[in-house]
């Protein structure tokens, strides 16, 4: 088996030498290099085309999925050994997807069969482009308090309300959105899952400004906007399992999305004195060690989850832990990196700092303990869910 | 000395507080950088406050200030933090003219305080690397006739590209001192840096440029100079973190979620009221070290440190919370409470953060 | 005004200096050289007889009592006169006692006047040892909660129950408490304050050892035990005025007393290297500098309060933050202490250590945030008094 | 290699710990201590505890041991750090075998090692000053007819008064080298101190004494051996912390005060959960350590480091909060939770505290 593994990897990273431009293989300079596929898209580049054309006709898109819904058909250690050795060679990712991350593990759990054809084989082709209306304006941290409703009439929902915090909802096609279909009863228990194409009448988005500049979130607003039945996920008042399911993959991925940065010990040395080999901030010398240590610690910690999971032990609130921790590591790094640079850091608008680069990150980090549930909320589930407090 | 306000103090911080709300809150700084203002601060208010007698508070009477001290003048920049007034307050009236009150001679005195009261903006330069190192000065002055000339390189000199002089730290035979130059002199580059909060630094360089006086008392005058800008920074940042608290506790009786007021919550409140407790220790230090400046305290060095390393761990801690308890609309450009944050950081960085200052507190005291 | 105050200040301390003895103005180095006075004690030199006896006569026992109450008579400014030439010259305290500190302050405020004559002038002339019966094992945080019922019969209350953490319980002659009687109210509606001779028959102590090893703190119990009714104070079922009264007192107590100690860099430079008069430790070099440094200023903050109070401002929650925010200064400074003195610190039954001295003083003081009224339980009252939230 | 147990590692454990809960809880550290006995340990039980295999678990099967590596004495370590159990495994088993296979003669390995599996009791001396500072040795030796002598004083060494032979290190000609002293040698004098632990140290010093034999491998043999020290220690203060908490939480469950059980107020929750995420970080370390030992892996030095970081970082948090949690019952010395922050403070200062290592771990990867 693990034999049959290995020679798969070899088939594989042969496969990838071969096939993936070069331009491909170089790291990512700008967000525009990223490709997200989406009836507004289209290509950056023709290498760029050419792989994400290679990737879906070897259906590498998602090798995981079964085949009747676009997927490759793989295993999930053949999709793992796809990944890592997409990592070694730098092979970048042929589309960058909601759908695939956030909305197919949900639709191949919860969705009918219809649905998970047609839904799933749009996002592997890459025509339709995702976006995820969960928060609301008066239900940050309380999710479940979620007020935009969706009535009943004849063969449709009638659907109004307002969504904050939608990533590109300004470049999505469609939109997952928590609706509310009873409030008679315990808020949880009133939800439920819908699809809709914001193309529908009535749907418009604002995009946010944020405290580091432009982002890529906007308010959604809905303003009777008519969803046909059958594009309800899951059984009608049932949504809330399906958002709790989404919401412990997304943290998850938040958490653990800390790296392949540059070590801020490099940074440190770059930008502070050494002496005999030493930095001469001891203050900043010790936080930047403890930063490194921690973040070092953090990541065999996942490592241990990953081989406890496989050795059959896995619970679900960890990854709360995941979010928390691991958010938490990446913002007091920004702070060190602001310390660091000193007045430097601090420009905003000068060429020498591209833009405030170092500033803007340094604000945007501030967010990480909020958005995807706050350190509070994450803190509030490993109390309830781990130590039955 | 108590450790409260005299009444007069508390008039004019009154005032002070009534003036900024109404002519100079937020919205005026987020004009300024909306509008992408080429000036960057507002010389009709500047001129007002002028007029306030804020540029004279610290200047003796004898020629023509209002010899108030600078406990008053710290109340005033903890009024500005409040609200994130910029104006050339900080480099014209708390570090130039403290360096001409320190250093200058007589007659120099009673041309350049005229300018200062007046609001003509002075900058004050002397970092010349991103960190605050007030021994590492490599500009130099050399003889030139009856006066000298600056070579080097300065940056982070705040209010640099509006300034009309320059107070600026340059070595002569080994030692730091202090000159004045006019900024349109020969010799004299300077570009403009928008900072994350909003306001003006710019790099300025001096190719043999003329200094048109040098000050006494040398590097105790730079230093002290240096001391009394910190403190003076202290007082805005508990302006700013008091302000930014104030918000902060307000949001938390008001938001609800899960039904409550987000206030109830233990871990919250708890929170809340460790950034109480630390803010009282900033008011105490802050007013200590302002009373200290007035009382020409020997150990100024050590008062500033404290004042500087307490209000910047404070304002961190303050506007990281703010930001946290705010939630995603903290994080919107669109709700005020950023701007404490960005502010935070700037003035945290401004004549040494408290790292620098920490570890400057532990050699003073002989460790 | 200023100037007679001046004059009294030469006064008192031309008095002191003539009439304290000089065995009484040096440090104290032994816990039995304090004078507690009580129906038990005895004086431990003929020097601290002589001290307590000129102090009583000349009524400076509690300056600024009323004369017939024992006291001197004089003003709180006068008061604080003679504490400061006390401090100045070194003199000792003539007389340690609760009944000074904390009854005094609550029958002077809420007793009837024949309870005043009668406790407090025995008080002063040092004849009576109080101590305090507030805590319950049941009822640690949660004061109001207690359970030791005081039930009216006759011309008594007979008083069952337990309360612990009572200091010097064993040592003490009466001791002041609160008991419930009243268990049909809201809890803080029905407790008294009864003064308990502890001769009297069902009074029993228990001595607490605590993890620093032995401590002046016993358990009291109370097995039917017959009070006169006299010694209520105040109205019946109105104790909790009078107790909330004296946990303020007490915890500015707590909260400011760790003064007159070894300044911490004296000890990291004895403990550890200087290499160019800078400590070669860098990360124990910031901590002690911070900890110096929050010392510093939580004394100007003290100097603060009290010119505030002066100026007409006061609040009484500030309390809670004195005594929150120098006990854990104070933690602080023994956890640095500890890692200042290596494994020298750990010492426990050394001659060299004076029988650990050091290791038993860090674990003692992690008592003091929970002493007095918890961290949590000072962080609640400010963020509820002051913060109103 | 997993980041999980094996099967067999799994076994060992469990046994571990039922045997320890049963043969040596809290009760009998306690008995030890208000009993004041001499030896301050149990013969009997440390030879049930060679008989059940744990002092040959990391001799290889050529000399008579199992060969089950540092993975099962760690877990061995941690069982041990949940019930505070004091014996001489630490000296004897984690740091003098340690020494011996690493640096011992084939001979000597034979002849050590047989004591060592029958639980004759080996303390290791290197200490000389009261921050562990492996680099300071002052203790010397010299060539005395065809062995050497040993003349010095060290400090905190463990079990030092009832250990019949030493591991010393020593300077000769210039480099630190570890050699193996009979305790019964000619110019020992050693004196017991109880430490805050209830466990053994001592001072010990050496006058010309004789030195048996002399270990290969030099300063490798001797840092190796100390980073194995470190990461057993490690091992054991998890075990001390895992319990700890453990306790804590039943104790959140079970406390009722206001009517409510403590663990319902979110102030304590978040602190517990924010417990919860370090103690699984220190989990993993500490686990990925003593795989490297057993890997023979190149940088253990950092491993070592990290481990012992972390361990001491999250042994002082939840100590301290399990009395802070406990309230006046965790002061009582009738509670058992007090003897944890006791030993938590002592294993901390062994062998390096966490100041010291993170220094190490920055200075290990250049800075």
């Amino acid at each position: 088996m693990d034999q049959d593994l290995n020679l798969f990897r070899e088939e594989a990273s042969a496969w990838l030498e071969k096939y993936c431009p070069k331009s491909m293989r170089v790291p990512i300079l700008d967000q525009k290099e990223f490709y997200w596929g989406g009836r507004k898209s289209t290509f950056d580049s023709k290498d760029q085309q050419i792989w994400f054309e290679r990737m879906l006709e070897k259906r590498w898109i998602a090798p995981h999925w079964p085949v009747k819904y676009g997927g490759g058909g793989l295993s999930l250690k053949e999709n793992r050994v796809i990944e890592e050795e997409m990592e070694r060679l730098g092979c970048r990712k042929p589309l960058l997807s909601f759908g695939i991350t956030m909305l197919g593990p949900a639709l191949l759990e919860f969705a009918t069969e219809p649905q998970r054809i047609k839904y799933l084989n749009e996002i592997v082709a890459g025509k339709i482009r995702w976006c995820q209306g969960y928060s609301e304006p008066n239900a940050g941290s309380d999710l479940a308090g979620l007020q935009t409703k969706a009535e009943e009439n004849g063969d449709y929902y009638l659907v109004n309300g307002t969504k904050v915090w939608t990533s590109y909802g300004d470049k999505a096609d469609w939109i997952f959105a928590l609706v509310r279909t009873n409030f008679e009863v315990k808020k949880q228990e009133g939800i439920s899952f819908l699809l809709i194409d914001m193309n529908t009448p009535g749907v418009s988005t604002r995009p946010i400004k944020l405290i580091s500049g432009i982002s890529p979130f906007t308010e959604t607003f809905f303003d009777n906007v008519q969803v046909p039945k059958d594009q309800l996920v899951g059984d009608l008042n049932a949504g809330w399992t399906i958002a709790k399911y989404l919401l412990t993959h997304e943290r998850q991925m938040i958490g653990s999305m800390a790296n392949n940065r540059r070590k801020l010990s490099d940074i440190a040395k770059e930008q502070l004195c050494l002496k005999n080999g030493i930095l001469m901030n001891p203050i900043l010398r010790t936080e930047v060690a403890r930063n490194e240590m921690d973040t070092e610690i953090f990541n065999l910690t996942v490592t241990r989850a990953v081989d406890e999971a496989r050795a059959g032990h896995h619970s679900g609130a960890v990854s709360s832990m995941f979010k928390y921790y691991g958010t938490e590591l990446n913002i007091q790094r920004q702070e060190l990196n602001m310390a660091l640079r000193g007045s430097r850091g601090l420009e905003w608008e000068s060429e020498a700092s591209s833009q405030g680069f170092e500033a803007r990150t340094f604000l945007r980090s501030k967010g990480n303990s909020i958005e995807g549930g706050t350190h509070e909320i994450q803190l509030n589930i490993i109390a309830k869910q781990i130590l039955k407090l | 000395m108590s450790l409260v306000l005299t009444e007069e103090q508390q008039m004019l911080k009154i005032a002070a507080k009534e003036f900024l709300i109404e002519k100079a809150p937020i919205a005026f700084l987020r004009k300024l950088r909306d509008t992408e203002d080429e000036m960057g601060y507002d010389p009709e208010l500047w001129l007002e406050m002028a007029a306030m007698g804020w540029t004279s508070l610290t200047i003796p009477e004898e020629y023509g200030g209002l010899g108030f001290g600078y406990v008053g003048l710290g109340e005033v920049l903890e009024e500005t933090g409040r609200t994130l007034t910029c104006s050339p307050l900080i480099s014209t009236s708390l570090l130039c003219a403290s360096a001409i009150q320190l250093g200058g001679s007589l007659g120099y005195k009673h041309q350049f305080f005229q300018e200062l009261i007046k609001g003509i903006v002075y900058a004050f330069a002397t970092d010349e690397q991103s960190h605050h190192d007030p021994d590492y000065v490599e500009t130099k002055a050399e003889k030139a006739g009856s006066g000298f000339v600056l070579t080097g390189t300065k940056t982070f000199v705040l209010d640099g590209h509006v300034a009309a002089k320059y107070v600026v730290s340059a070595k002569f035979e080994e030692r730091i001192h202090l000159f004045v130059v006019d900024a349109d002199a020969v010799g004299i580059q300077k570009e403009r840096i928008i900072m994350m909060d909003s306001r003006n630094s710019s790099d300025v360089s001096f190719e043999k440029t003329p200094a048109i006086c040098m000050l006494s008392g040398a590097e105790e005058t730079y230093h002290r100079t240096l001391d009394i800008g910190r403190i003076g920074l202290a007082s805005e940042m508990l302006g700013a973190t008091l302000e930014a608290f104030q918000r902060t506790v307000a949001y938390l009786k008001e938001r609800r979620q899960f039904g409550v007021s987000i206030g109830s919550f233990q871990a919250l409140q708890h929170r809340a009221s460790k950034m109480f407790c630390e803010i009282e220790m900033v008011k105490s230090i802050v007013l200590k070290a302002l009373q200290m400046i007035d009382r020409e305290d020997e150990n100024l060095a050590i008062w500033a440190s404290m004042a500087k390393v307490k209000a910047g761990e404070v304002i961190k801690l303050v506007t990281n919370e703010a930001i946290q308890i705010y939630g995603g609309i903290g994080m919107t450009d669109d709700e005020e409470i950023g701007f404490f944050i960005k502010r935070a950081r700037a003035a945290q960085v401004t004549l040494g953060d408290y790292n620098f200052h920490l570890d400057r507190y532990a050699k003073l005291h002989g460790y």
